[in-house]
């Protein structure tokens, strides 16, 4: 691929993560904020594959996307008009300052990513085609990372019962009663 | 000899502690018989110690007797020990002697109070304590036995202690004490840091190597406790009130004893006084300013009491200066003598008021010469021995002290000498002033009512009992004879006995005693006319009013102190309470607690239960942390 | 073939034991007839944190030399060996202290995630690099929003669980981006392997230390990371309020100090300064808000904070001594913080109604036992003697000074005086208010609802609060064994 | 062994006590029963010391806390075996009153109170800093709930103001014992060193400033001792500010001589202040209990004159005059107390005349007053010599303060006596009020027959307080 | 590699990752708020990817592929919580879930 395709590629990806980004954030409908995640899920998929991760980026497609934001939805969807709450509120002081504290983390951290571009950031190392392949990620899970993916199921595991705990508390004391 | 000493010693207490303990199981009358009884057995111990003492020659005449370490605080030891010698013994006789025969008088007087226990108690600690000072074998120990007559003051005074007069002067008498007592004590610790000890013998021996503002310093503290024991100028305010008092307890310690300890504090330690000799003429000083000014206030006085107090401060004045001029024989021989004439006064004056049921206004008298014959005899002996009228007790003692400043001469001494002339003059003005108030003239109009502090006697005893009537007897002999010890001229057993223990600095000349004498007993005589003269003329000795009422008025020390000590004391107390102790050192707490529940509170606002400002709190903080960690690299 | 790594069971085998016991407990959820499911699932509870104990005992006993698992995602250490005997037990009791707890229903769900949630921790304090870090925090942390939120009839636990979700997203959040910079500043994950890259220094690194640092320091409730913690403590189920604010400590300072310690100790110049400054906010905070609070759960809640501040002193120090000194302390401050909250459930169980400090009034009288038992823990906490909360902030003070850090000796000292009155103002509660006021209270009379169980746990709670005040060296003796296995 | 029976019995009476379901009186008497046994005990080992050697005595040593040096070392000197026969008896008395007043929740109470006795007297034993510390912290639990439970009106305030003052000082004093340990290396007393360190140093020195109290420290005496529970007062003002005696003369002084050096001016500066002060507030206090809580804070200054004369007279001078403290300021809070069960109040202006008809009440009263007033040929006068004396080394201006105290001294305590026994009986005091009963007699006499007792022998306690009968040489060598 | 340098993928994952802590400290809405967080952590898995580029080490894709796991996990939790409020009849609005407070 030429660079300038690359380029191109890149600054479309880009464009669209931070512009659904700040979509999720700025909507008021939680509907549209959910839409627009979506869209930042799969632009930033684009960005990993270009960061040669084919693994992660099906992955985000397949699993965020499609699961993830299908429940988001769905949710959305089940409550309806009450899931509609003002953009945002308080003080006109705490959304000055949630402003301020964004940006000066922000600002932060690109600097900090600025003192590192020299010197670390400069020249990324040589890879492998097969770098970021399934194969190569599900090896490093069934040896060096065992641990990680076990636990990955456990929390999913709790999540779910939580997710049926809390959801489904009500009928159950209604069975009770 | 020793053992004579501690039984004279132990007697009173043991007698004290048996009243105290028996409580009610013993009658009031067997509680003063074992008062009187175990002070007669003290007297008896005295005269054992005397008697051995004479037996002895010189040096042996003294010494030291240590029952056992009472203090000690590293190598700093001080016992309970006494120290038997001329002077003290002199001073054991003199203090069992007539305490003896006051307590004995007691049990006529008292009788019918419903707390005699409670008094003979504090006579018979009285009387331990007097010995104990007179005795003690160091100064700590004298402080002792200084502080303890002190309690038993404040005790007998305030012993009538529902009448708030009283209850006043026993504070008084023991407040201005308490700042003798405090002096003495600092004199005392300049002492043990340059001697190491305070054992009698051997602590005076240090005194000539001490430097000299030491030494001042040591001679000033105790010179205070003798003020204020003996009511000198400026310390003399509270002897007055001390009248509140019953009358044998006036006689006893108010006359006789106590007050003069001041004098046995300046005899017994004359060589510190000697090695600050601008502290002892200090001290005679104070002595003839006291006994003028006594004098004067005894012209006004109404109450009988009163007066015989006044008149008590005067004497004291010229023992004391008799020890500032270094004639101890004297000042001491004064001492007894007037313990002597002194007790009788009171002792008779007790009698008359005993008579009038309590009745103590000399306005309210007259007469009684008639109603009381054989106290009137008492009386104007003990007035004639006062004013130092030959041959009586009075005339020899006073006179050789009158003599010895004369013969010091310098300006000093004839400045003493005038006023010890003058104050012969006074002397003999009021005391025939109340003489002639009490015992001549017509009887009041009216028998009076029992009032007064004493107002429990019921009235019209006559002369009273036996018990009271020998002990005047017995001091009127005394008094009438006493003064034979030491003639001018013929003998002086009495001072070659003390000078064993102090040596007189100065020695009269016969001529200058009986050139003294000529114009002392004469100006006593010009006294007694003054008084006679005003008496019959119905007139005051003072005609001037402005004079009067500053005499009346004590010359304003009270107002004095009042203003200059105590209002301040006061008000600087309650000063510290509302502007100190209230606002700052109690409430500081509260506001410091008052702003920190405020600061919690803010804290608990912060903590909104706004979910965001939760978020923001924790992205500020990593801002922050993050910047100061790159920032610190 | 992908070679099968060796596993070390014995290191995993308090996590698996909790783990088992959660699953069955999950399964009688379902399988078991509603009259026995509380038994069956609270029993599978208790058994499970008394087997992780006791395992723990076991890896503790045989792990004298510090071992990393798996490619650095585990190790294998007595530090961490400690930790979980603590968990454990903190748990046991918790699990006793929830058996008569009002609750419509979940019984075997709240036993299965309490169970999860422990052995997320047992796992999380053995962590050995940034993956599992983050991974068993979020194990842990995911267990609890759902039980903090569990009584769904209650709008303050559905309103606490909201939230500890939000903002526990948000810190998690915080620590994983910080991970992602430390990894991008050193291309590993590993702790030793940070520590061996030779990055000190690099602002990638520092700025990824630090979110990891206001990562941590929020699930340890310290100040300005905390403001959570007197909300959700509030509002969540008592018990569980009891596990969190012994349990997350615990587990969370021990990995504090771990990670620190083993991945950064060429920074450390830099975070001993800054755990020194949360240290202090954390007291200040922690004890001025305690003074404002009438709720008595709200109360404890910012007394934790407090000791949020104490324990991180002892990190401060960053020695051995700090070490020992924070194991130490973690013991009496389990004991007395869930023996609180055991005080605080009985009588809620009894009023049934939230516990303020009036409702207190007259509770030292009535019911001797717990009266007395919340005074020692109000003791202990302030540091009094005769309890275990005097040594551990005598071994952190010491600690700190020996580092050099006399001035959080002096605020350590000003924040107790500070906390004193907040916690004899319970005491005083508890004892010292007149007739009137006693009437006042809401006693329901005659004898308080029979509750063995928690009684059971307010005695353990007593005694191991005394007991680590007399028996201090052997307790002080583990808690050094535990620290010898850091790298300081 | 000894001296650990005399910390344990105590603490078990009061486990007992609180355990055992006894009637009011029963649970009281049992209370008194260990007090007493708790005398007794001292007797022993005050029979068994050896006051002529030289050192620690009736020792016992165990590790406790060994990495860091902590250990459970108790044992006594000549001083502090003084101070805690001092306090047994004392509490003894309080006790006494305790089960006489009939306090209400008796259980509880006595319990309390036993446990305070333990925690008193192993202050008065520890011979470890942390030791000390704890039975020095130990003390304040008990007392916070007697003042805030049995106190009066206002309890709970002065409880609260009384304990966060204190433990203000005792968390200076925590982190100096933490630095102390940490530099010593271990903070056994007998095993560590001297120290050269002001701040440490100060840490205790403002701990024990604040217990005694010393002025400007006292802000909480005031409401304190008026709100206390009288025997409880009595405990507070003899006994629980001698520990802060025993710190200066075990701690402060020996550990640190050149920060103590140093420093001496400022501390005998507040103390003869606070003699003064105390004084005069004492002459104007308007109730009883005001005159004998402020003169307890002239007394301790007093008392710390003496401690930092730093001179066998001002040392052994000290430790004379607190047990001398202890003794007079228990038997004048019991009075008080007995006073105001009769006539209902404290107040100066509701009282008087109560001598005429009250003989036995009259004569304690004046007894402990003239006591109290340092009266000479008392002990308290020997005490007060021995200050003064020892103290002007230091300086003649304190020994010119020690004199001013003495004469205040005589002026509140007159006016004390006065207020209660002479001059019109006051409202308060009916006709029908009664004198002292027999058993209220039963608890003061003791007191008042020991300060009698040591008024006959002073040089039983000033002789004997220090190893050799050598202070300074004790402080240096001994306890440094 | 081509293109754009790992810098910037960097910048663009900073960008993200604050524009999600905005929302989450902006916004009123609970379902927002969960929006924002996943906004945040898919920065971070951003950063992650970047850097496993960047040192060639495939153990950043393992760990963004854990956290795409966790995120889901929350999200559950957080819509499970937002329903069990929305029928117990609380108001969907984080300013109003504030009776804990103080």
């Amino acid at each position: 691929m030429g660079e300038v395709l690359v380029w191109a590629v890149w600054l479309l990806a880009a464009g669209g993560c931070l512009g659904s980004g700040l979509a999720v954030v700025s909507l008021q409908n939680p509907f549209y904020s959910a839409l627009a995640l979506i869209a930042n899920l799969a632009s930033l998929a684009v960005l990993y594959l270009l960061l040669a991760a084919e693994f992660l980026a099906a992955a985000q497609v397949l699993v965020y996307a499609g699961a993830v934001m299908v429940m988001f939805l769905f949710v959305i969807a089940y409550l309806g008009g009450r899931a509609d709450a003002p953009w945002a509120g308080g003080p006109a002081l705490l959304r000055a300052a949630a402003l301020v504290a964004a940006a000066a983390l922000l600002a932060e951290v690109v600097v900090v990513l600025g003192l590192a571009w020299g010197d670390r950031l400069a020249e990324p190392a040589e890879v492998s085609a097969a770098f970021g392949s399934p194969a190569s990620i599900g090896e490093l899970f069934l040896t060096d990372h065992l641990l990680a993916f076990e636990i990955t199921s456990i929390v999913l595991l709790v999540a779910a019962v939580g997710g049926v705990v809390l959801g489904t508390a009500r009928e159950r004391e209604r069975e009770t009663r | 000899m020793v053992a004579g000493a501690w039984f004279c010693l132990l007697a009173p207490l043991a007698g004290a502690l048996a009243i105290t303990l028996a409580g009610e199981r013993i009658s009031r009358r067997q509680a003063g018989l074992v008062s009187t009884l175990t002070t007669f057995a003290a007297f008896g111990g005295a005269l054992v110690a005397f008697v051995a003492m004479w037996a002895r020659e010189g040096a042996e005449r003294e010494q030291l007797s240590t029952a056992y370490t009472w203090l000690a605080a590293g190598d700093f030891e001080v016992g309970l020990q006494i120290l038997v010698d001329p002077l003290s013994a002199v001073m054991m006789l003199v203090v069992s002697g007539v305490g003896g025969l006051i307590v004995w008088y007691s049990l006529g007087y008292m009788a019918g109070d419903d707390e005699e226990r409670r008094y003979f108690a504090y006579m018979s600690l009285f009387v331990f304590s007097m010995l104990l000072l007179v005795e003690a074998g160091n100064l700590l120990l004298l402080l002792v036995g200084w502080g303890l007559v002190g309690l038993a003051s404040y005790l007998l005074i305030g012993f009538w202690h529902h009448r708030p007069e009283a209850v006043a002067a026993a504070k008084k008498a023991f407040v201005m004490n308490a700042i003798g007592d405090a002096t003495f004590a600092l004199g005392l610790v300049l002492l043990v840091w340059q001697a190491r000890t305070l054992e009698l013998p051997a602590v005076l021996e240090e005194a000539d190597g001490l430097s000299g503002t030491i030494v001042t310093l040591v001679a000033l503290g105790l010179l205070g406790g003798a003020l204020a024991k003996s009511a000198q100028l400026p310390l003399h305010t509270w002897l007055p009130d001390a009248m509140e008092g019953p009358t044998p307890v006036s006689a006893l310690i108010h006359a006789a004893t106590m007050v003069t300890a001041g004098v046995y504090l300046l005899v017994r330690a004359h060589p510190i006084f000697e090695a600050a000799p601008d502290v002892q003429h200090l001290a005679a000083g104070l002595g003839a300013a006291t006994l003028l000014l006594a004098g004067l206030v005894a012209l006004v006085q109404w109450d009988i009491k009163r007066v015989i107090a006044y008149s008590t401060m005067s004497q004291i004045g010229y023992m004391f200066l008799a020890a500032g001029i270094g004639a101890y024989g004297f000042a001491i021989f004064h001492l007894v003598t007037h313990a002597f004439f002194k007790a009788l006064l009171f002792l008779a004056a007790g009698v008359v008021i005993h008579h009038l049921a309590g009745e103590q206004d000399i306005r309210r008298m007259g007469g009684l010469r008639a109603a009381l014959p054989r106290t009137h005899v008492a009386f104007l002996v003990g007035t004639a021995a006062l004013v130092g009228l030959p041959p009586l007790a009075g005339f020899w003692s006073k006179d050789a002290i009158l003599a010895s400043a004369l013969a010091s001469g310098g300006a000093l001494g004839w400045t003493l000498f005038s006023a010890g002339l003058l104050g012969a003059l006074l002397t003999g003005a009021y005391a025939f002033r109340l003489y002639y108030a009490v015992f001549h003239g017509a009887p009041p109009e009216v028998s009076p009512e029992p009032h007064g502090p004493e107002a429990a006697h019921e009235p019209a005893h006559g002369e009273g009992p036996l018990s009271m009537l020998v002990p005047v007897g017995a001091l009127t002999v005394l008094s009438t004879l006493g003064g034979l010890l030491s003639v001018p001229g013929v003998w002086h057993p009495f001072t070659h006995w003390v000078s064993e223990t102090a040596e007189a600095l100065v020695e009269p000349s016969t001529g200058e005693d009986y050139l003294t004498s000529l114009v002392a007993v004469t100006l006593g005589l010009a006294g007694l006319w003054l008084a006679r003269r005003a008496f019959a003329s119905g007139r005051q000795l003072v005609t001037s009013p402005v004079a009067w009422r500053a005499l009346e008025h004590k010359l304003y020390f009270d107002e004095l102190y009042d203003a200059l000590f105590y209002r301040p004391a006061a008000a600087l107390a309650g000063a510290l309470r509302r502007e100190v102790e209230e606002p700052v050192v109690e409430r500081s707490l509260d506001e410091l607690g008052a702003g920190t529940l405020e600061l919690g509170g803010g804290v608990a606002r912060v903590q909104s239960g706004l979910l965001r400002t939760y978020a923001l709190a924790v992205a500020l903080a990593v801002f922050v942390l993050v910047l100061v960690f790159v920032a610190v690299r | 073939m992908i070679p099968t790594p060796k596993v070390d069971w014995l290191a995993l085998s308090p996590t698996l034991a909790l783990l088992g016991a959660s699953g069955v407990a999950l399964l009688a959820a379902v399988l078991v007839p509603e009259w026995m499911r509380k038994a069956v699932a609270a029993g599978t509870a208790l058994a499970g944190f008394v087997l992780a104990a006791l395992l723990a005992g076991v890896v503790f006993d045989r792990s004298p030399d510090p071992q990393a698992l798996l490619s650095e995602s585990m190790t294998r250490d007595r530090l961490a060996a400690l930790a979980q005997v603590i968990l454990a037990l903190v748990g046991a009791a918790v699990v006793l202290l929830s058996w008569e707890e009002r609750r419509r229903g979940s019984h075997a769900e709240y036993y299965a995630l309490l169970a999860a949630a422990g052995a997320g921790m047992v796992f999380f304090v053995g962590a050995g690099n940034l993956m599992t870090l983050f991974l068993g925090l979020e194990w842990f942390s995911l267990s609890l929003y759902v039980l903090v939120a569990i009584d769904t009839e209650r709008a303050d636990s559905l309103e606490a669980g909201l939230k500890y979700v939000i903002v526990g997203g948000f810190g998690s959040a915080v620590l994983l981006f910080g991970s992602a910079l430390v990894y991008g500043a050193t291309g590993v994950l590993g702790f030793a392997q940070i520590a061996a890259a030779g990055a000190e220094g690099d602002a990638l690194l520092l700025a990824g230390l630090a979110m990891i640092l206001a990562g941590l320091a929020f699930k340890v409730s310290a100040a300005p990371f905390h403001m959570w913690t007197p909300d959700v403590y509030q509002g969540a189920p008592t018990s569980l309020t009891a596990f969190m604010s012994a349990a997350t400590k615990t587990a969370a300072m021990v990995v504090t100090l771990r990670v620190l310690v083993t991945a950064f100790p060429a920074d450390s110049d830099l975070w001993t300064v800054a755990l020194g400054v949360l240290a202090a906010a954390s007291l200040a905070w922690g004890n001025l808000g305690a003074l404002a609070q009438r709720d008595v759960k709200r109360l404890l809640a910012y007394s934790s904070i407090s000791h949020a501040g104490f324990l991180l002193i002892a990190v401060a120090a960053a020695s051995e001594r700090g070490g020992e000194a924070l194991l130490y302390y973690l013991v009496p401050y389990s004991a007395m913080s869930v023996g609180a909250f055991a005080v605080v459930a009985a009588r809620e169980r009894e009023l049934a109604r939230p516990v303020t400090l009036d409702s207190l009034a007259g509770l030292g009288w009535e019911r001797p036992f717990y009266g007395v038992a919340l005074w020692v823990f109000m003791l202990g906490m302030a540091g009094f003697p005769l309890t275990g909360g005097l040594f551990g902030k005598l071994f952190a003070f010491s600690a700190a000074y020996d580092a050099g850090d006399a001035w959080l000796v002096l605020v350590g000292v000003a924040a107790t005086l500070v906390s004193l009155a907040y916690y004899l103002n319970v005491v005083r509660w508890l004892y010292m208010r007149p007739g009137p006021e006693l009437r006042a209270a809401p006693v329901v009379g005659g004898a308080p609802p029979r509750d063995p169980a928690l009684a059971v746990t307010v005695g353990a709670a007593l005694a191991v609060t005394v007991g680590s005040f007399v028996l201090a060296q052997p307790l002080l003796d583990l808690a050094s064994a535990a620290a010898a296995s850091l790298p300081f | 062994m000894l001296t650990t029976a005399l910390i344990v019995l105590p603490v078990a009476g009061a486990l007992l006590v609180a355990a055992l379901p006894l009637t009011r009186v029963g649970s009281a008497g049992l209370a008194f029963l260990v007090a007493l046994l708790e005398v007794g005990l001292w007797v022993v080992a005050a029979a068994r010391f050896d006051f002529d050697a030289g050192g620690l005595q009736l020792g016992t040593t165990r590790e406790w806390v060994e990495s860091l040096g902590i250990s459970y070392a108790v044992g006594f000197y000549g001083f502090s075996l003084w101070l805690a026969g001092a306090a047994v008896i004392v509490f003894a008395a309080a006790i006494g009153y305790a089960l006489w007043a009939g306090r209400d929740r008796p259980r509880a109470y006595h319990a309390l109170m036993l446990f305070l006795t333990g925690a008193v007297v192993a202050t008065f034993a520890a011979q470890d800093v942390l030791l000390f510390y704890v039975a020095f912290e130990a003390m304040l639990i008990p007392l916070y709930v007697l003042v805030g439970v049995w106190g009066g009106e206002r309890r709970l305030v002065a409880t609260l103001t009384f304990v966060v003052y204190t433990m203000a000082g005792s968390l200076l004093m925590l982190a100096a014992v933490v630095a102390f340990g940490v530099t010593q290396g271990t903070f056994s007393l007998a095993g560590s060193g001297t120290s050269d360190n002001t701040w440490i140093f100060l840490g205790f020195a403002v701990a024990f400033a604040i217990k005694a109290p010393l002025f400007p420290f006292h802000g909480w005496l005031p409401l304190a001792y008026r709100q206390a529970p009288v025997e409880v007062a009595a405990v507070l003002s003899a006994i629980v500010s001698k520990t802060a005696i025993y710190g200066f003369l075990r701690i402060a002084l020996p550990k640190f001589p050149e920060p103590a050096d140093e420093l001496s001016v400022v501390i005998l500066l507040l103390a003869g202040a606070g003699l003064v002060y105390g004084s005069l507030l004492a002459f104007r206090a308007p109730d009883l209990r005001g005159i004998v809580a402020y003169s307890s804070l002239a007394q301790m200054g007093l008392i710390t004159l003496g401690v930092f004369a730093v001179d066998d007279l001002g040392l052994d001078g000290a430790v004379l005059q607190s047990v001398n403290h202890a003794l007079v300021s228990a038997s004048l809070f019991l009075l008080v107390g007995m006073v105001e069960r009769r006539c209902g109040t404290g107040d100066l202006a509701a009282l008087g005349g109560m001598a005429r008809g009250r003989p036995v009440l009259a004569t304690v009263l004046l007894v402990a007053g003239m006591i109290a007033l340092a009266v000479p040929g008392s002990t308290t006068f020997a005490g007060e010599f021995l200050i003064m004396a020892g103290v002007y080394g230091q300086g003649w201006g304190y020994a010119a303060i020690v004199a001013v105290g003495i004469v205040l001294a005589a002026m509140y305590t007159l006016r004390l006596i006065s207020a209660v026994l002479h001059v019109r009986p006051g409202p308060a005091v009916r006709e029908e009020t009664l004198d002292l009963r027999p058993g209220e007699l039963a608890l003061v006499l003791p007191l008042v027959v020991c300060l009698l007792g040591l008024s006959a022998w002073p040089a039983l306690v000033s002789q004997s307080s220090f190893p050799g009968n050598d202070p300074v040489r004790a402080l240096a060598e001994e306890l440094g | 590699m081509s293109g754009p340098g790992i810098g910037w993928y960097l910048i663009v994952a900073a960008l993200l990752f604050g524009t999600g802590a905005l929302g989450v400290m902006l916004r009123r809405s609970p379902l927002i708020v969960l929006l924002s967080l996943e906004l945040m952590l898919n920065a971070a898995n951003l950063t992650l990817i970047a850097f496993a580029r960047q040192h060639g080490s495939l153990d950043g894709q393992v760990f963004a592929l854990a956290v795409m796991a966790v995120a889901a996990a929350e999200v559950a939790i957080g819509l499970g919580l937002i329903v069990a409020m929305a029928r117990r009849g609380l108001p969907l609005d984080v300013d109003q879930a504030s009776s804990l407070r103080g």
